[in-house]
């Protein structure tokens, strides 16, 4: 596996933990992202709240989902940045995907294209 | 003892001006919350301006403005509202009742600020129901309602201590008692939708010519003087503190309208008293010492977490004094320590602090009994879905 | 024949509180709807209330306040707003028509649930100018004109019959006739867009005190009373739904401000004829009654989109019966059922019945001639995509 | 290991969840968005103009999924979200290499 293969990450986490995210992949020199607000639920079925002995689920809980385009050496400093700053210990701290990326090309400079092979 | 068709008119529209104040504190509120509980913030303003409503007509009018008993409180003689009719001194006693109800109502939704994002429902109906009883009406009485306060000749205008101080220094007991949101002081909770906060503030600032104008009860030169003050006092604040959080980096639109706010509770109680050169004074202290005392609150990290205290509870209690300061006999008829007459400052002083010590001790009992009996916060998973949907059933954008 | 600046500042300020309740209702409504069809329910608002004052202006208030002819319509005298000066009883003639204009504008606003998310523009505007001539006009005639309600001593302070029952039944018609949304019942249109629904019940509840207050037309002690008693229902009626969907499951702020809407239908004829007791009365029964009348429509499959039927129509007819028990001649100078008068309660029904029918019945044979002839719907597409873009071209944050 | 991305009509998002969950597929991200499909968009014809509405408003749901599950998701959202008409969506397949948890320190890898 070269070394300048290109990878993005996938991380859906606790919207409130978007701040210190970001600053601790800032801090491992991990820079640019692009974020999304979502909504999504986990293997644990959503919250389930008692309410007057009903039962209510509240399934797709607001998430924030980053996504990065970054080299394939920097992915393990990115998941430890990321679970650093973004767990808590509960339920519904997210998850991270690791997806190849065969191609980027940078819009702004011609003949930027670097791909892999 | 006749109508004047023009006092009526006038109050009849500061009435609904004033009643419009509550859903803009909904507004206010609701956009510095965090989205999952916009629509709770924004729905607790009208239940606590539905639940005063009939509070209100039941006894509440009653206990503030019956018959004096010992000068703390107000016989039931017009409970449900008996003797009180079309006939009054000026305007209609009906008419009165309703300008009192509005006040009442909103000095509920102010004190939401302390339990924003945390409270049950259930419970805060219940609490509202027995706040207003045991804080507001006494209060309401005291100053206005021929009381002990009014007897030693305590001022208050329009409610700078009957409805800031007591809704200010009420939303930090009961935020003493609720405890913080999860999660305060280690992330940041950033407000979703500043638009949303101005049009709110938009709204106040608008619904609070009523409410100071309004409290001259007539259509004449005390309600035009304290349309102007409260005018110029809600500019003055405005740009203090939007001057003062400019030095401490960008002159923030919440800061702005913040101030605004705070300059208009500081000159509540003041507006039928002073001039406008004095309202100047008034609005910029105000703007000042509550960017402060919200600065302060942070850093002891009390969430008390709209600044109903910073912004009602220590503007409100600037106002009390300031008017013992800068009060002109050619206004009110009461001169303060600038014009010669220190007296009454010193009994704007008494005042003041008899209904913060009241307001805060008396909240936090309630607090303290609603949270025993009925429990005044929701589970935890309730807190983190947020209250729209746990407290309602509802989203947005669902 | 003098004019009372009193009277008149209180009525100028009313119209313009009773104006801004339109854009209330296409707020109200503009939230309830889904996302592609937020900027065409708000629109629809503002084109009614422009059609409207065109009619009125041209034609609709001859129809309605010009010499009776034989109970039902008014003559043609004031076309143009010929004779309709300066000068007046109280108000200026000029003043009392445009008061009339902007409940007539509301009226046709709050039909326009009836065809939610699928109304062609151009057929509604149409429709809208018919309806108002063939069924507010006469409406209004007949029980503010010198019609046949009129001289039978049917009651309507504020427009129960005129304004709520007309929109209801009509809006009831019109669902009918346009038929339901595509993909009603298949799958849920949640509203999309709650704090918005919220302002928009803030907007109304404040222009409703113009509305039952000013219905007085003048700045009196009657106006007070109807302002309270405006209050209490809308707050009684809050309450009421809320607790009732609280039983079902979750308090919704939804329910809550429907409630409130319930509560001001129902005590709108009745403003000037009942105290403030009853209006707890009217205000629980409307709440609880609408909620059923909602829950009814919806087990039914009927998609009158955004529930004018369960909430005016409902709500209006229960006003118009409980003008007819709850009445005290002390308050209106009429009594009702309750203190001894059982024959206005039959007149209350027969009024209310007759213009029910004659609403509905007119308005499904308006909404099929124009449907005939223009098609009331969009297109399959247009729908799909949504009214914004096809009928306006235009969408949120696109 | 594979993502799949699903782009369905917004009103037919619950009852695609609901028949994934009933087999068991549960987890999910879903975002609001907007999209064209090849056939471009709705044409309307509005007096005698055209007027062409794209990126109409769509659902994205992703999940991450064993290999073996992607041929019952796409089973799944095509039974539950097709109308026959255009607009009805796209499905897309993903590899993914890595998934790591955030609340444990579990790492899944092909």
């Amino acid at each position: 596996m070269p070394e300048t293969e290109l990878k993005k990450i996938e991380a859906i986490i606790r919207p409130e933990k978007l701040q210190q995210v970001k600053l601790a992949l800032a801090e491992a020199d991990l820079f640019p992202m692009t974020v999304t607000e979502v909504r999504g639920r986990g293997a644990q079925k959503g919250i389930c709240l008692q309410y007057r002995g009903k039962k209510m689920e509240v399934d797709l809980i607001p998430k924030v989902k980053i996504e990065m385009v970054i080299r394939n050496d920097d992915v393990p400093r990115a998941i430890g940045a990321i679970r650093a700053a973004a767990r808590t210990g509960k339920f519904g701290d997210g998850r991270i995907f690791v997806l190849p990326v065969e191609q980027s090309a940078n819009v702004r400079i011609a003949d930027s294209v670097t791909e892999d092979g | 003892m006749v109508l004047d068709s023009g006092d009526t008119a006038f109050i009849l529209i500061c009435t609904a001006l004033v009643m419009l104040m509550t859903p803009g504190v909904g507004l206010f509120y609701g956009g510095l919350v965090r989205r999952k509980n916009l629509i709770s913030m924004f729905a607790l303003s009208f239940v606590a301006f539905a639940v005063v409503s009939i509070q209100w007509v039941l006894f509440g009018y009653s206990l503030a403005f019956g018959p004096d008993i010992g000068g703390v409180i107000g016989g039931l003689d017009h409970a449900m509202l008996a003797g009180v009719g079309f006939d009054g001194d000026g305007i209609p006693d009906l008419l009165f009742m309703a300008f009192q109800m509005v006040f009442a109502a909103v000095t509920l939704a102010i004190i939401t600020s302390a339990v924003a994002e945390r409270i049950k429902l259930s419970s805060f109906i219940v609490f509202g129901f027995l706040w207003t009883t045991l804080v507001y009406d006494p209060l309401a009485h005291w100053i206005w309602g021929g009381g002990w306060a009014s007897a030693l000749g305590i001022l208050d205008f329009a409610g700078g201590i009957v409805v800031h101080i007591s809704a200010g220094w009420g939303a930090l007991a009961l935020a003493l008692v609720i405890g913080k949101r999860a999660g305060f002081g280690q992330y940041g909770m950033e407000p979703h939708n500043i638009p949303m906060t101005l049009l709110g503030g938009a709204l106040l600032w608008f619904g609070w010519f009523g409410f100071n104008a309004g409290s001259a009860l007539a259509a004449d030169g005390i309600a035009a003087n304290a349309l102007v003050v409260t005018n110029t006092a809600a500019a003055a604040g405005a740009l203090a503190w939007m001057g003062a959080s400019w030095i401490n980096g960008k002159p923030s639109s919440i800061g702005m309208i913040s101030g605004a706010i705070a300059g208009l509770g500081a000159i509540t109680p003041a507006a039928g008293f002073v001039d406008p050169a004095s309202a100047v004074i008034i609005g910029v202290v105000s703007g000042l010492i509550c960017y402060y005392a919200l600065l302060w609150r942070l850093s002891r990290n009390l969430d008390e977490s709209l600044d109903a205290w910073a912004i009602h509870g220590v503007g409100g209690l600037w106002g009390t004094l300031a008017l013992g300061i800068f009060a002109v006999a050619g206004i009110g008829g009461v001169a303060g320590v600038i014009t010669g007459s220190p007296a009454q400052f010193g009994l704007q002083l008494i005042g003041a602090a008899a209904a913060l010590g009241y307001a805060f001790a008396v909240t936090w009992i309630c607090a303290k009994a609603v949270d025993l009996t009925l429990g005044l916060r929701v589970s935890e998973d309730e807190e983190y879905v947020g209250l729209d949907i746990s407290q309602h059933g509802e989203s947005i954008n669902a | 024949m003098a004019i009372d600046s009193g009277d008149t500042a209180f009525i100028l300020i009313c119209t313009a509180m009773v104006m801004l309740m339109t854009p209330g209702v296409g707020l109200f409504y503009g939230g309830m709807v889904r996302r592609k069809n937020l900027i065409s329910m708000i629109a629809l608002a503002f084109i009614a209330f422009a059609v409207v004052t065109l009619q009125w202006v041209v034609a609709g208030y001859s129809l309605a306040f010009g010499p009776d002819i034989g109970g039902f319509i008014g003559g043609l005298d004031y076309i143009g707003l010929a004779g309709v000066g300066m000068d007046g009883e109280g108000i200026p003639d000029l003043l009392f028509m445009a008061f009339q204009l902007v409940f007539a504008g509301l009226t046709l606003a709050i039909m326009t649930s009836g065809v939610a998310e699928r109304i062609k523009l151009s057929s509604f505007i149409i429709f809208g100018i018919l309806w108002t001539t063939l069924v507010y006009d006469p409406l209004a005639h007949w029980a503010w004109g010198g019609g046949w309600a009129a001289s039978l001593g049917a009651l309507d302070f504020a427009g129960g019959t005129v304004v709520h029952i007309s929109s209801g039944f009509g809006a009831l018609a019109l669902a009918l006739v346009i038929g339901k949304r595509a993909g009603f019942g298949q799958y849920s249109m949640e509203p999309h867009n709650i704090p918005m629904t919220l302002l928009g019940g803030a907007l109304l509840w404040f222009g409703w005190f113009g509305f039952n207050a000013g219905s007085a037309l003048a700045a009196n002690g009657l106006a007070a009373s109807a302002f309270v008693v405006t209050n209490i229902a809308a707050a009684a009626g809050a309450i009421a739904w809320m607790g009732a969907s609280w039983i079902n499951g979750k308090p919704s702020s939804l329910g809550m401000i429907s409630g409130a809407i319930a509560g001001l239908v129902a005590i709108t004829p009745a403003a000037g004829f009942v105290n403030p007791l009853a209006a707890i009365i009217i205000g629980l029964v409307a709440g609880l009654l609408c909620y059923g009348a909602l829950l009814f429509r919806v087990r039914k499959g009927l998609d009158e989109s955004l529930d004018a039927w369960a909430i005016h129509g409902m709500g209006g007819l229960w006003g118009a019966l409980a003008t007819g028990i709850f009445a005290v001649a002390a308050v209106g100078g009429v009594d009702g059922l309750i203190a001894g008068n059982p024959g206005q309660f039959v007149i209350q029904a027969i009024d209310a019945i007759v213009a029910l029918a004659y609403a509905f019945g007119v308005t499904f044979v308006l909404a099929k001639i124009v449907d005939a002839l223009f098609g009331l719907r969009v297109t399959e597409e247009e729908e799909y995509v949504g009214l914004d873009i096809a009928q306006h071209g235009e969408s949120l944050s696109a | 290991m594979k993502k799949v991305e699903a782009i369905i009509r917004p009103e037919k998002l619950e009852q695609v969840k609901k028949a994934l969950a009933e087999k068991g597929l549960f987890a999910m991200t879903v975002t609001e968005v907007r999209g064209r499909g090849a056939q471009k968009g709705i044409c309307l014809q509005f007096r005698g103009k055209k007027i062409e509405v794209d990126l109409i408003p769509k659902v994205k749901i992703e999940m991450v999924v064993p290999d073996a599950a992607v041929d019952t998701i796409i089973e799944i959202v095509r039974a539950e979200a097709r109308t026959g008409k255009n607009g009805d969506g796209k499905i897309f397949v993903w590899t993914i290499e890595m998934v790591a948890g955030v609340r444990t320190d579990e790492i899944m890898t092909e």
